[in-house]
């Protein structure tokens, strides 16, 4: 359940945080996490060589895929994300059949045809430019797209999201410099998931804040902190960060702090790890709050089960590329306009 | 005749009037200045970036992901060297989306040594630049071909580098642009701005013609039997110079100006080669993983067994940098003597 | 045998308590990983850095201005590109201060494809660094070489890169790194750090000794007559498969490993080449304006008449990335049956 | 004059600002004044290639000069230097005549034998490393000096000095950041001298602050802002900032507003602008406060501008590099230690 939008819009509208909202939250994070442990199977099984990706982001991310205000061009968002975006990319409505499809490097991978590592996403019609491995890189791209936003009026931004780690590298800084230009203030949603790490290197053995988002005070960029794991203060943070951006036009930093639930990657392993896990947190929370049923929950988690079952077997069958596939998409011979 | 630094200010002009040119930025590219080789002054897309060669790259890149056309500048390519990582992210951007993205972009930036420089504006950049993928590369060296080639990689719908050899940014052209004004006086006073308060300025601009030299074709500037010398950039004048002394002497060059470095015309070289069974490439990059050594690798693959003699690089001496002084200059970039004197070589060499 | 990743660890302790080692630092360098491929467990001046890559070259460089002499990582050369401005740098500085300065600092950094690494785990860097001035540039192909080649690096008063195949760092060397146990289980239980909490864990160093690879030396690994084969790193290993598979039908090669990148020990490829009459260059760099081609073009200075056939590169394709897909990195990367097959080509080409 | 300390010292006291130390001041902002114009002049009279340099920036850069601990090793300070540093060099007692050489690119350059623009120092034995061509590099190099100087204790620090164009730079952030890693804090003197231009782009159409020394505050850096066209006020805060520096070991930024008097350089005409003038401003205050009379300042001006003549005679006779000294220096075969 994604929104999409009306390119004529001067106002944007949040979608309601009702019941039926919060259900599809939660159906949304374990559509995300479901496919995410799917993909780490995968690895274990040999169906894939590596694996990186969102488990403990569901909370922050999931949010973020339901407000993006979803299509092509400058009215929509553009989206320059991190490599740890199922949720979000999910929640905007794409199937986990195609996340299946990089992982095993498929022709059929319709993100990079076989070519990057799983969860580097591209997806034109909502927006979503090549994810790139090089960290912090998306930051300083993002002015781009927002600088040809801010001439075509409406209420598209740019959304960028990141880790924590890298948030030291120059580009973030050239992000914050490329959105404050006097008269040129751009409509850049920078955020930072901040899940206490970079690979194996702690937050604060090599940061002086834990907000992250307080970077911006040097150049004056409104900023804030929430709960990742909390996907309803999540909702209302990015609630309130998008309307500053989409109608102030400027920009605004929102850090979530969240969980590395399977550590870093495969290469660490992609074992359990005990930290706070967005997702029983939010189905205590349903429980509580009497929105669902302990068997509707599970429910939902079949049903994501079963499909990622089905999704599986369909994807071992599919072809690999092979040296006819190399030089394909080297360069570009139809129109200019993308 | 318009200079070259005209002539890339004729054309950024025709790319925004005609094709879809929506941004022309880079440090000091903008009003007042309009670039420090004027080559941007009075466009009216040019702006004025922050100092900082990676958002400028970065943001290019987003421009074209949004459907604009940017035209960036790096102001010396001596100063290209922090964003190698963003050229590539831009060159595999379509590889590695498996063309669900491509990237429409122009960056140009001066190259060369040649107008005392020093270590920092006097970096030579067609071989690093020829090593990163998903990028065409030109580099005109005249006028008109710099008019024909900005055109063509402002149409070209992929990542096109611009080098433009900075030494030759004041030369004027031997053949006119279409559409330029047939007195030079006229053109000046239409489109350079005046000394001194340029704030009520416009320019007249001519109405430039569209003209295009094509990504990927060589042109032999003369033609000759008992070598072929491929050169481009500043360095090509030397090569048709140097090529008319040794015609006194009777030998007889052919001298290729290659205009595209990357894909760069393959079958033109080799067919010299076949002709004249010798090779010289000059450049005034460093020596070491040379371009030149690339076009002299191909041709060996294809033309080993014509070869006469061994081909030759004449470039950049392996050294840090082209110091200040010209006793420094003058020993490690290549020189007309030093040119000659390889060319009669190559063409003389026995075995 | 220690692995290629245990001898780069020896070494840099090595360095630690015999040459001056005051900082081995960058990403995941130190406790509790010790490098995302262990080369600096348990490394007494071993330390984390911030995720930027800026920062570590210009805080090595920092640090040797002050006496210091570190050893900086970048994690993968996948994300060297941005600081290429800052390797330029660090070269320049004692040409451009005529002396005034140097800048002893190793820069290490893993390279090469062989491990699925998909885009950006599996770039080569040395076309791009043997064009850097003022560095020298060492790339081993085992572990005792890592290990001398990595003394000799450190003991150098200049900028050193030191270029690790990632795909060998847990191959075992087939000689015993000087003062290296004899029993290679006894080394893991010493210096390996264990699995889970590394909290208390102490590395047991032997008591390694002085071995030093000098700086632009080649190995000759297999003597031969008929091909000039010149490798390195990762590729060398199946440059001397090839051999083999070719001795069998009786084609005789011989494979050099040149270890160092820059200088490159020329006489030895070319006194190779005189005797052979014949070369092959393999590496898995990206194939236009490639390292290999700069050797190739010094073997036709001096040795182009001893050439009865067209010396050949093996690279890598020329294409933005290696695919994840092993369709993509087995078209794109060479392999055994690549290097076989040139190898058979340029040993028995005729006009 | 400027002092040079004693390796052992562990508490930093400023030299005192008397009568004697303000016409010290005069005397050594005439001294750089008149050595840039004499550089000029050589440009215009086809005795060099291209100049740029400091007039102009003679307020901020001789008291930095005058308070620099000066010596060699970590125990002094490390000086990472902009291209417009030669109030500060000449202060530190260099001699104009070596700009001269420079300018000639003469051998006899001391600070790269005729290899580098003017005003490109490298001076070991005052730790001032090479200054760089590349804008703003040398911020990302001054935690490296620091680092090894935190390590020895003491009071020497890095000084690090730039543009305020040039901050904009991912640099500027790396400096900032390595500099206030927990725990690991750094002894870094970040100055910024604000011209209010980079080359001919205007401060206020790209930088949405003219407290650049704000930045700081993303990182709770202690920062501050001077009018650095007076010396006495700079030498103020200089003397504050430096005794945090030293004492704390942490980072500081001092921003100084400073005049461009001849322009960007040669290639902008290199001719005299309506800026206010420092010079001319501390020469009226001296008068105003009766330290000097004018015949005093003008015997100031007399004795260097008599100095540079004598220096232009010798240099122009100076033998100029050639084939010979191209190969010279690649690589250094001595010991390691700088
Ligand atoms: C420019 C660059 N440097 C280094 C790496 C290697 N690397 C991959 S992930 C990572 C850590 C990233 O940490 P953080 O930004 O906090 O993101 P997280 O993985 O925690 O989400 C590093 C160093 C990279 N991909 N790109
Ligand atoms: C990395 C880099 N980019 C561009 C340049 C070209 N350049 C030289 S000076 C300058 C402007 C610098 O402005 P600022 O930092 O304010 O210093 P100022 O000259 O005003 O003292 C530019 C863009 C350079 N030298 N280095
Ligand atoms: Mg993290
Ligand atoms: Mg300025």
């Amino acid at each position: 359940m994604a929104l999409s939008g009306s390119p004529e819009l001067t106002r944007w509208t949040p979608p309601v945080l009702d019941e039926a909202c919060k259900l599809a939250i939660h159906n949304l994070m374990v559509k995300s996490r479901a496919c995410e442990e799917a993909l780490i199977r995968m690895v274990r099984t040999g169906h894939g060589y590596f694996w990186i990706g969102s488990p403990g982001e569901e909370g922050f991310g999931v949010p973020l895929g339901m407000l993006v205000h979803k299509g092509h061009g400058p009215a929509f968002d553009y989206l320059h994300l991190h490599y740890r975006s199922a949720p979000t990319v999910l929640a905007m409505g794409s199937q986990p059949i195609d996340l299946l499809r990089q992982m095993r490097s498929t022709v059929t991978d319709p993100y990079s045809k076989g070519r990057n590592f799983v969860n580097h996403f591209a997806i034109k019609p909502w927006n979503i430019v090549p994810v790139t491995p090089t960290i912090e890189t998306q930051y300083a791209v993002a002015p781009g797209t927002a600088l040809v936003q801010r001439r075509h009026g409406g209420v598209g931004i740019s959304i960028v999201t990141g880790g924590d780690a890298g948030s030291a590298e120059g580009d973030f800084y050239s992000a914050m410099n490329w959105s404050t230009r006097p008269d040129q203030e751009l409509p850049v949603l920078m955020l930072i998931a901040h899940n206490g790490y970079g690979i194996s290197t702690r937050a604060e053995r090599v940061q002086n804040t834990r907000e992250l988002n307080r970077r911006g005070d040097g150049f004056g960029i409104r900023n804030a902190m929430v709960d990742g794991n909390d996907p309803i203060a999540t909702w209302n943070a990015l609630v309130e960060a998008m309307d500053y951006v989409r109608h102030e036009r400027k920009p605004y930093i929102l850090q979530g702090n969240v969980s590395r639930l399977y550590g870093h990657s495969s290469s660490s392993g992609a074992s359990l790890l005990d930290e706070p896990d967005c997702l029983s947190l939010y189905e205590a929370r349903l429980l509580r709050e009497g929105l669902a049923t302990a068997a509707e929950l599970k429910a939902v988690w079949d049903r994501w089960h079963d499909a990622l079952n089905d999704a599986l077997h369909q994807v071992i069958e599919e072809p690999m590329p092979d040296r006819q596939h190399v030089l394909q998409h080297v360069f570009w011979d139809g129109p200019a306009g993308n | 005749m318009a200079t070259l630094a005209q002539a890339i200010r004729l054309a950024l002009h025709y790319g925004e009037e005609h094709l879809g040119v929506t941004d022309i930025f880079g440090e000091d590219v903008g009003a007042p200045l309009g670039g420090v080789f004027t080559c941007t002054q009075g466009l009216k897309t040019a702006w004025n970036s922050p100092l900082d060669e990676r958002g400028i790259v970065a943001t290019a890149l987003g421009i074209a992901y949004a459907g604009g056309k940017p035209v960036a500048e790096i102001q010396f390519c001596d100063y290209i060297y922090n964003v190698i990582d963003l050229l590539k992210l831009c060159g595999n951007a379509h590889w590695s989306s498996a063309g669900e993205y491509h990237v429409p972009m122009v960056l140009m930036t001066p190259v060369g040594a040649g107008i005392h420089g020093s270590m920092y504006h006097s970096h030579s950049f067609e071989s690093m630049a020829t090593h990163i993928q998903g990028w065409k590369v030109v580099m005109p060296s005249n006028a008109k071909d710099a008019y024909g080639l900005m055109l063509s990689a402002i149409a070209d719908p992929n990542p096109v580098l611009f080098l433009a050899p900075k030494g030759l940014m004041r030369a004027k052209g031997e053949e006119h642009i279409p559409g330029e004004p047939e007195d030079e006086r006229q053109l000046h006073q239409m489109i350079d701005a005046p000394v001194g308060d340029r704030q009520d300025w416009q320019p007249r601009w001519p109405a430039v013609q569209d003209y295009r030299v094509p990504i990927g074709q060589a042109r032999t500037c003369r033609k000759g039997s008992d070598v072929t010398v491929v050169g481009y950039g500043r360095l090509l004048h030397l090569c048709t110079q140097a090529a008319d002394q040794l015609q006194e002497q009777g030998i007889s060059a052919e001298v290729i100006d290659l205009r595209t470095l990357y894909p760069f015309d393959e079958q033109s070289v080799f067919a010299s080669v076949r002709k004249t069974g010798r090779l010289l490439v000059v450049n005034e990059d460093t020596e070491v993983t040379n371009f030149g050594e690339h076009v002299i690798r191909r041709v060996l693959d294809e033309c080993f067994y014509d070869l006469q003699a061994p081909p030759k690089l004449v470039a950049g001496l392996d050294v840090p940098g082209v110091g200040l002084a010209w006793g420094y200059e003058k020993n490690s970039i290549p020189q007309l003597a030093d040119i000659v004197e390889a060319m009669r070589t190559v063409a003389q060499s026995q075995p």
